[in-house]
């Protein structure tokens, strides 16, 4: 059943019957839907729902068993792993993914100049190129990091950390961000931050939100998913899936540890 | 715990330095032989037994030495020929040894020769077999007191053919030495008329000979000449006797089969014809009183390597002796040591022009647990030394 | 700035100054002259395994592989009485080098952890055995190589490679050139990438680096520079041998690089010459030197596991 | 090559890779369950031949001999997993595979010291000193098929044990989850120290049993090791099954090699060992 509502804005990023098996287990089970153009599209679930699973195809870290995942309009799930963030594909991680040994203004330059070139040249000082420098202290900056720049990764608190890694997605000059629970473990202000840039964020981006933390997700959302088991149960505004009764069901099921 | 931290990297910090302090300084009265043998790994045997029957000799005979007291350098060459450049410059220029006794393996023999060819020294092989050392590569300064591994194999051809074998599979390591062994034994073999069926090369330095002997015991040949030594030779004679080839397949041998291995092979050795330029049981004076004193002095049986060395330490001292101590100069020595007879256990030996020892080579064959002399194979042979120019 | 640690340049003023008047107190002593050039020339070998295990990440047991190779390399492409230029067959052979380790590379590279260092292992015991049986490449024994090349650029000569003091300095030179370069490399951009996938490789394909590539370079760099060092080490004493592939050698390489401080590059050196020395002196003290230095090297990985440039830096860096 | 000769050669490569088998499973147990990558293991297949040489001498029982000295491998085992291995487990690769080689020296050192270097060699048991004749010329000694037979035994009772014992049960666990061991309330350090001391007992016991069959030498141990590692990675590494398949494979790629490509030989399983990683990256049956 596709509860897809149509909205006149350009589809970003499709998944058309999306299925990933582990051996016999089901992690994820025909999944199609259609994430847009400067939205934020969330995605919850109960544990085990295949939300991550689902990122982690959508960034080419797993290759589909099934169904192909299309970029606009082009089929991209055979590509390698490292081609998806060339197409402007970008993810931040669960579990914090950054380079701690190295300083903050470290950490997006490598993932500012990628984009840049240069990343065969031996000889060439890596200190040498002003505008690489100027991006990643924007994308630190967008995220409220800027005054963090020179402080080795390691050494910021986890809340920082995770900004920082979003900080990263950024520098990559994405098209789409999917974000894998950027509020996890964090207390409620470091929480209320991150909603902040979100907020400024979803009307540049095509943004893909795991999360969590149901009140952030609701308020953030333009659209929102619910999956269950590694099916895909309901997508709409999210007032209409608050209302869901099959969710409310899915969610009971599972005893209340996410609401 | 900062203290600690301080100390421990003083002493690394230091190490690093440690190569350029010379250790001992010499005194100049005393003879200095840098020794480059192999003491630890599969050769390590070898090389305790050349050491002792070295050091035994210039005991025996100090009162040749007219008061010079002998210095001994010893590096353990690991059997490990990349090393071996590296170790003899150093006994040459760091401890200006007199004479560098060396090596036990053939490889190492080469790694040394680079660095001593025609040096200030005088290079002495106890019993590396590699052809080239008095042959191709053979220098004034060069002796060799063991053998050329031409030497012990070629007689051996001609000890088949009167036992009337005509195709007979050769069976070695593949290296410098095995190769030399069985072509001397083609050499002598097919010139009366024999046909070696098959050469097997085994890869050094496997053991696994199950499948070449399932593979001579389907050629059946008249007889199986073989060289190996060492762990490799214990194995070799064990497997031809558990496999049932012996007994119906004769097993002819470089005498290395049989040495310092009779023990470890037990009964599966017995009966197996050998050629070599010694025997334990060689019955003269002069290898029985070397045996028993031997025996006392380092608690276990002599064995060829032992009379190698014992060769090169008699040779140093009777080449001291002619010059009355002074070893100075290098063109006396080493005319000295050339015109040497060596009154060894194994007979009287010379030299032949390219420093190798013109031996009796003797036939020999295990009978409980010993190596037994039959008869001499042949007498006073000398190795024709190709390519060599002296 | 190229050497970015105050450690580093205390080193670097240290060991070069020193290394470059050695030869005027040692000139008589002509072994440890030649001791000294031998150990430059293994601390140029470590050196690029340190590169290749301590900034990359790639764990091999297969570099002496091409420290052999260098050698062999050698004895096949150069004429046997002609002389020939240093320079030029350097090129050759660090190329010839360059263009099997991209092979090789391509196919180990595929895979990681335990199983790059097995098949590394893999190809070091091929080679090892190709070279080891055959009797063309003069099997176990080795073989004399007879040419000294010279070392004239555009005809002019500075090094004669027949004097030990000139060697000498040229493998010093070598060894600082190196140094260097692997600093030159480690600041560039490229260098940046490596960084980035020694520290979390993940993350590094997920901002779209494909590091399969900058692996294979990185492996390519490190291979033709211990193929170099494997020709200087053939030049020394003109003689080559399999033993030089065994690994045993890599392994004694691996030890030296931990010593020295995995990935500091400079520690190469450090701990190639600590480790030289220590087995100088006990081979030199005790017929069982195998049993000290066994202790020694479990004793350095239980309680030494930074190496002796991460404790020369723990002690001179600044804290931040 | 005739059939005859192919069938010999045939139990020739079968009778070896089984041998292999014997010496390379301790390698893999220890590997699958701990993580640990021992290249001191070939010593221990040396301290086992030498053991055996050693007791054989002094109580002249060959079976006491085996018994006395798989025993005192248990202890060392158990010995070296607490002071040395036990540090290693959070620690790479690499520091293992340097602890490993720091270790192959001291017991070669200790080898020289306690045994000296000359070649030893044990006697076969009388009671299994026949032959079976094969061919003509050939026979087939019956020890070497009591070792065969010993080493299918040997992996009978591995695999019982892996699939239907509670040991084994905790094995498996700790192949793939080691907190989940723990949760069972298991002291995981414990089930280490268990495997490790069986993993070198295996080893000791390949060498006691390989000892009257062939030469033991200083440097014997260095040799295999590099062979069992070849079985275990292309077996997978920590599969046991894997290293009875992988082994049965060298022991055969082996023994042909050497009769119809001589001059490759020693080569031929290192080229087996790449072509099929380069198919199957993690080996034949990896997890």
């Amino acid at each position: 059943m596709n509860t897809q509502v149509s909205l006149d804005l350009d589809v970003m990023l499709e998944t058309q019957g999306l299925c990933k098996y582990w051996g016999g287990l089901k992690a994820l089970d025909n999944i199609s839907l259609q994430f847009y153009d400067k939205q934020l599209h969330g995605i919850v679930g109960p544990n085990g729902a295949g939300k991550s699973t689902l990122l982690n195809m959508l960034c080419g870290h797993y290759k589909p068993t099934q169904g192909s995942i299309l970029h606009k309009g082009a089929a991209i799930e055979a590509i390698k792993s490292y081609a998806f963030a060339r197409r402007g594909i970008g993810r931040s991680f669960q579990k914090t993914n950054i380079y701690p040994g190295a300083t903050c203004l470290e950490n997006c330059c490598v993932a500012v100049q990628r984009r840049m070139g240069g990343n065969f040249n031996f000889l060439r000082s890596r200190y040498t190129q002003k505008v690489l420098d100027e991006i990643a202290t924007e994308a630190l900056e967008k995220v409220g990091l800027g005054h963090r720049r020179n402080e080795v990764a390691s050494h910021i608190s986890y809340g920082e950390q995770r900004q920082l890694e979003i900080a990263m997605v950024l520098a990559t000059s994405p098209e789409v961000l999917l974000l894998d629970e950027p509020m996890a473990g964090m207390g409620h202000e470091e929480s209320q931050l991150i909603i902040e840039l979100l907020k400024k964020l979803r009307r540049e981006y095509c943004i893909v939100l795991v999360e969590h933390d149901m009140d952030a997700v609701f308020e953030l959302s333009d659209q929102l998913t619910v999956m269950v088991d590694g099916q895909h149960l309901t997508t709409g505004s999210v007032d209409r899936v608050r209302d869901d009764p099959r969710v409310k069901e899915a969610y009971l099921g599972q005893g209340d540890e996410v609401f | 715990m900062l203290k600690f931290n301080t100390l421990r990297t003083a002493v690394a910090a230091s190490l690093a330095t440690l190569t350029l302090s010379a250790p001992v300084l010499a005194s100049q009265d005393s003879i200095k032989v840098g020794v480059m043998l192999p003491f630890s790994g599969v050769y390590g045997a070898l090389g305790d037994a050349t050491r002792n029957g070295m050091k035994m000799a210039l005991q025996e005979n100090a009162a040749q030495l007219h008061g010079r007291k002998i210095e001994y350098i010893e590096i353990d060459t690991e059997a490990r020929p990349e090393r071996a450049p590296e170790i003899a410059s150093s006994l040459l220029s760091n401890s200006e040894a007199d004479f560098i006794i060396g090596p036990v393996h053939s490889g190492v023999a080469m790694g040394m020769l680079k660095v001593l060819r025609g040096k200030d020294t005088v290079m002495i092989v106890p019993n590396a077999g590699a052809g080239p050392v008095t042959g191709p590569l053979c220098s004034p300064n060069v002796f060799r007191t063991s053998f050329s591994s031409w030497q012990p194999s070629y007689p051996m051809g001609k000890v088949a053919l009167d036992k009337g074998y005509k195709k007979v599979v050769t069976m070695s390591w593949n290296y410098g030495m095995g190769k030399e062994s069985l072509d001397a034994f083609e050499e002598s073999f097919t010139a009366g008329g024999g046909e070696v069926v098959k050469k097997i090369l085994v890869p050094f330095p496997k053991t696994e000979f199950q499948a070449y002997l399932s593979e001579i015991a389907s050629i059946n040949p008249d007889a199986v000449f073989v060289f190996f030594a060492g762990g490799g030779a214990v194995k070799f004679v064990k497997d031809y006797d558990a496999l049932g080839l012996k007994g119906k397949i004769p097993l002819l041998g470089s005498g290395f089969l049989t040495e310092g291995t009779l023990e470890a092979q037990g009964n599966s050795a017995e009966g197996i014809l050998t050629t070599l330029h010694y025997a334990d049981t060689l019955d003269n004076d002069l290898n029985n009183k070397f045996r028993a004193s031997y025996k006392e002095q380092f608690g276990k049986s002599s064995d060829i390597y032992a009379v190698q060395g014992y060769d090169t330490g008699l040779m140093i001292a009777s080449a001291v002796n002619e010059l009355k101590g002074d070893i100075s100069d290098q063109k006396a020595l080493i005319k000295a040591l050339e015109t040497t007879t060596v009154n060894s256990p194994r007979g009287d030996f010379t030299f032949s022009a390219a420093h190798n020892p013109v031996q009796n080579i003797y036939l020999r064959t295990v009978e409980n647990g010993e190596n037994k002399v039959l008869e001499i194979a042949s007498p006073a042979l000398a190795d024709p030394g190709r390519g060599c120019k002296l | 700035m190229l050497f970015n640690k105050r450690t580093e340049r205390y080193f670097i003023w240290v060991f070069f100054p020193l290394a470059l008047l050695m030869p005027l107190f040692l000139a008589e002593n002509t072994f440890f002259v030649s001791k000294l050039t031998s150990v430059m020339i293994f601390a140029l070998f470590v050196m690029s395994l340190d590169y290749l295990v301590g900034r990359c990440g790639l764990i091999t047991l297969g570099h002496a592989m091409f420290y052999g190779l260098g050698g062999y390399l050698f004895w096949m492409i150069a004429p046997e009485y002609e002389a020939v230029n240093f320079w030029v067959y350097t090129f050759y052979i660090c190329t010839i080098a360059a263009a099997v380790a991209l092979v090789i590379g391509f196919l180990v590279l595929r895979t990681s952890g335990i199983y790059m260092i097995m098949i590394t292992l893999a190809f070091a015991q091929m080679a090892f055995y190709f070279f080891s049986d055959s009797i063309e490449f003069g099997g176990n024994d080795g073989l004399f190589i007879y040419v000294k090349p010279e070392t004239s650029i555009f005809g002019l000569s500075f090094f004669d490679l027949d004097n030990p003091i000139h060697f000498y300095y040229l493998c010093l030179l070598s060894l600082f050139n190196t140094l260097v370069f692997f600093r030159v490399l480690i600041r560039s951009r490229f260098g940046r990438v490596v960084d980035a996938i020694n520290e979390n490789p993940g993350r590094t394909t997920a901002l779209g680096y494909n590091i399969f590539m900058y692996r294979l370079m990185s492996y390519v760099i490190a291979s033709a520079l211990g193929a170099y060092a494997g020709y200087l080490f053939t030049l020394q004493y003109g003689f080559v041998n399999p033993s030089m592939m065994a690994w045993t050698t890599s392994g004694s390489a691996l030890v030296m690089s931990i010593l020295g401080g995995m990935g500091s590059i400079y520690g190469a050196i450090l701990g190639t010459f600590a480790y030289e020395g220590l087995h100088y002196l006990l081979e030199h003290l005790t017929e069982y030197w195998m049993l000290f230095m066994g202790i020694l090297i479990i004793a350095m990985v239980m309680i030494f596991k930074n190496g002796i440039a991460g404790y020369m830096e723990k002690l001179l860096e600044k804290r931040i | 090559m005739d059939t005859s000769l192919f069938l010999v050669q045939l139990i020739n490569g079968l009778q070896y890779g089984l041998l292999l088998f014997l010496i390379a499973s301790g390698l893999t147990l220890v590997f699958g369950v701990m993580g640990i990558l021992n290249l001191a293991h070939g010593s221990m297949y040396m301290v086992g031949a030498y053991l055996a040489w050693y007791f054989v001498e002094h109580t002249g029982s060959f079976a006491l001999s085996a018994i006395i000295s798989a025993v005192i491998a248990l202890i060392i085992g158990v010995v070296v997993e607490r002071t040395l291995i036990r540090q290693l487990y959070r620690r790479n690769h690499l520091d293992q595979v340097l602890l490993t080689i720091g270790m192959i020296f001291v017991f070669n050192a200790l080898q020289s010291l306690l045994w000296g270097n000359d070649p030893l060699g044990v006697a076969v048991p009388a009671a299994l000193s026949s032959a079976v004749p094969l061919t003509d010329v050939l026979e087939y000694p019956v020890y070497r098929i009591f070792v065969a037979l010993l080493c299918i035994a040997i992996a009978v009772v591995m695999y019982f044990m892996i699939n239907k014992t509670r040991l084994g049960m905790l094995i498996r666990a700790g192949e793939s989850n080691r907190e989940m061991v723990e949760c069972l309330g298991i002291d995981i350090r414990q089930l280490y120290t268990i495997v490790f001391a069986i993993g070198v007992m295996l080893a000791a016991v390949a060498g006691v049993v390989a000892a009257p069959m062939s030469s033991i030498v200083p440097g014997m141990g260095e040799h295999i090791l590099i062979t069992c590692f070849v079985v275990v990675v292309i077996g997978g590494m920590g599969s046991i099954k894997g290293a009875f398949v992988a082994a049965l494979l060298v022991g055969l790629v082996d023994t042909f090699a050497s009769v119809l490509v001589p001059q490759m030989s020693s080569m031929m399983i290192y080229i087996v060992m790449a072509f099929i990683l380069l198919i199957k990256p993690q080996g034949l049956f990896s997890s």
